[in-house]
This record gives C-alpha cells, structure tokens and sequence, in this order.
C-alpha cells in the first residue's frame, strides 16, 4: 500500500488506519466517502469514476504535503478507488493522526475539499434512465496555487 | 542536402509532437483515450483553441490541461515531447 | 454491540462503522482517541479508566440525542473502554454517518468535546515515577443543559 | 408504644437511607466504592457539605453529584431511597 494512491479494489480501511499509527498520536480521524443511493430525488444505480491516475497520486501526496505544512505533526494517508462502484461502497478514504484531536478533524476535512478541487478523478453517475458525468466548474486553477 | 542534413531534419520532424489525453466526458466526445499533435510548440491556450476546433462542443472554457502531469496556466508553453491532458471539471470524493 | 457503551474489551471499529452505515450514507466519520506516549515530555506507561457505567452510557446516548437534533439526518455510535489502557489503544470511538459530509465532521467533533464535558469517565495516567487521576475543574453544570 | 407503631417507625428508619457512589480520586480517597447515609432527605449542597467534613480533601467546589444518573443542581433536594454519585472532574476521551 502506498500512502497516497488510487486503488481498483475495495478500499481495506484498516491498513489505512494502521499507516498513519504511531506512539505519538492521540487522535485519528477517518473520512469515508460513499456511495448514496438518492441524490436529490434521483436514484443512484452504481457509479464509474476514472482517473488520470499518475497525477492523481501526485496531487493527493501534493495535498498531503500542504496538510503536513498547516498541521505540523501529522501523519496522513489518502486512497481513492476508480472503476464501478455500488451503493455503499468506499470511493475514497482520508486517515489522519495527530498529536491532538483538533488538527486530526481540520487537517482531514481540508483534505476532501482539496481532494474535490485539484484530483484529476472523475464520476459518472448512472441512473435507471440515463447517465451523467459529473463535475462543478472552477475557475482555471493557478500554477503551484495552494 | 546531404543524408546527414536530411537525417537532422528528420529527427526534427519526429520531435514535432505533443501527446494529448481525454478523460471521462472528453474521452467519450473524442472517441479517444489520447492521441498526438504534430508541432514543435504551442501554447496551452492555443492547444485549448486546437481541442475546440477539432472537437465541437470540447467546451473549452470548463478545461484545464495538464503539462507533464502539472496543471499549467493559459500562456504556459508546451514543447515537443510534452505529455498533456485535458482535465475537465474534477468530481472525486 | 450497543450504540453508545461502555466496553472493557479492546473497541472493534468495523463493528461501530457497520452500525452507522446505511444506503443513504455519503459520508461517514470515524474519531478515534488513542493512548498516547508522550504527554508535555512526560512518558506515560499507560492510562487506567473508570466509568460510573450507567450513567456514562446513558450520557454517551443523550449526546447521541443532541446531535440527532443539531444535524438531522445523520447516524450515530459512540463507545467508550474502561480498563488498563497501553500506548496507541484506542479509549474512544465516534461514528458518524451522514448524507453529506459537513455534518458528518462537526456532528463528530461536537461529541468528542461533549464526552469530555459531562461523561462520568476518569483517566488516571500511570507514569515511570507516579501516577495521576486527570481531569479539569469545570463550573457546576446546569440541570438538562445542553 | 404499641408492635404495630414500633414496625411503622423500624420501616421509616429502614427508609432514612440514601446511597453515595465514589469513583477516581474519591474513591481512593474514602477508600470505598459506595456507602448509606442514614437520612430522609438532604441538598445536594448539604450532601456535598457532609462529604467534605466526613472526608478532609473531598475538594467539593470541584465536585458534581448525579441524583439517579442525572446531574443535579446544588439546591435541589436528594430523597431517602436516591441513587446519587459524586463525580469528580471527568476525564474521558
């Protein structure tokens, strides 16, 4: 396992958790994300995400980098799976120990924004009648912007 | 010209091409998962203004592209050899 | 398993992770507290805690109750252990699901900083050269106060 | 006084009984986990007034008392038959 990665399998939660453990920390915030079965009224059947894989795990260890810059102390691991995943299932998992309880909660819920901003992933949502890539506009990013 | 100036100029011709990739939505409208441009150097605007004239409804204002896996600004330059990729709105999570 | 208890046995996460997950569930957070070595330079052996049982249950469970109210929607467990605990055992858990994430991460902080206001559970840490029940002085807490 | 008044007075002393639970610090303190007190009813107030005369250090301006597993006020009243529990600063987490 590699502590930032993007996965085809189901996500072990365990080894996650496991990676960022050590004698120092106090506090570990986990942060699954799901699969829901009802967006807005309409009924999720499964999803497909896709990812530039290479440079996903470049900007999760990149985000990684820039928690460990704000939350000095930190230990942090950030898997994302692709391929189709069903209700339930984990698309992406952020384990973070710390020290103290407070940046573990602060640096994770970071994580998931940067995650939703900057990540080269991809969901399309298939309903029973129809399917959708999915995907806010934003801004074009700046170079290096943090 | 000499074979060794047409063998300078041919390798020339090799290096005048920059790879692009499609993912997701793109991928789908281009029927491509990448392909290669065959220039010497462009900028990531014109290479955005290429994908939209190749492409109808590419949708290049919602398009971010990627230099060697780095996102690039609008007037950042690619170069041969380079390895792009259109990155449209992000959805992970 | 009871959704919100008090455990003597080494805390099984799955088991609190599986109780809070359902169809509707986007996100899912999962706080642990664990032993932790070292503490303002002080190494600690290990920690013992004590719990008046019935009545920590039944304040783990009203904690449960507040949170329901604030953030509607979401799914709650929270467990506690008692006992010798060793460096990185984890002494608490939080599980929170939600549809969305937002809840999910404040929803989850809110009953850490909860269960160290009004859950009757003692930490006595146990160092090289002493020991120490632990605990801060509080202001007399309000009946029913919330 | 005739058996019949003798019993109803033995039932009510029976009744003058309020139990206290010790835990932590307390409990190392009085050595004990949990004892009667022989009265009909008392304050929070007055129960923590005897805790600290019967138990030098109690320290009770830091100390909670639940009645029946729910903090009470200082002002409200403890009954004989009442569960009650000194809580020193908790600690959990």
């Amino acid at each position: 396992m590699k502590p930032f990665e993007i996965v085809e399998e189901p996500i072990q939660s365990q080894r996650y958790v496991d990676y960022v453990l050590h004698a120092g920390a106090g506090a570990v915030t986990v942060f699954t994300g799901h699969v829901r079965e009802w967006t807005h009224g309409v009924r999720t059947l499964y999803l497909a995400y896709e990812a530039y894989i290479p440079m996903a795990e470049k900007t999760l260890a990149q985000i990684g980098a820039e928690m460990e810059e704000k939350w000095p102390g930190i230990k942090t691991a950030i898997v994302h799976r692709i391929g189709e995943l069903h209700i339930s299932d984990i698309a992406v998992l952020i384990a973070v120990s710390s020290p103290h309880r407070k940046a573990a909660y602060e640096a994770n819920e970071y994580a998931i924004e940067r995650i939703k901003e900057i990540v080269p992933i991809w969901k399309k949502e298939i309903w029973e009648d129809g399917e959708e890539w999915i995907g806010a506009q934003k801004k074009y990013p700046g170079k290096g912007k943090k | 010209m000499d074979r060794r100036t047409e063998k300078v100029s041919g390798e020339r011709e090799e290096m005048n091409m920059i790879t692009v990739n499609y993912f997701a939505r793109l991928r789908e409208l281009t029927g491509k998962t990448k392909e290669t441009i065959e220039r010497g150097s462009m900028t990531v605007q014109e290479l955005l203004d290429w994908a939209e004239e190749t492409y109808p409804g590419f949708g290049k204002d919602t398009v971010h592209v990627a230099v060697n896996e780095e996102y690039a600004l609008k007037e950042d330059v690619i170069q041969s050899g380079d390895n792009c990729a259109f990155i449209p709105p992000v959805s992970g999570g």
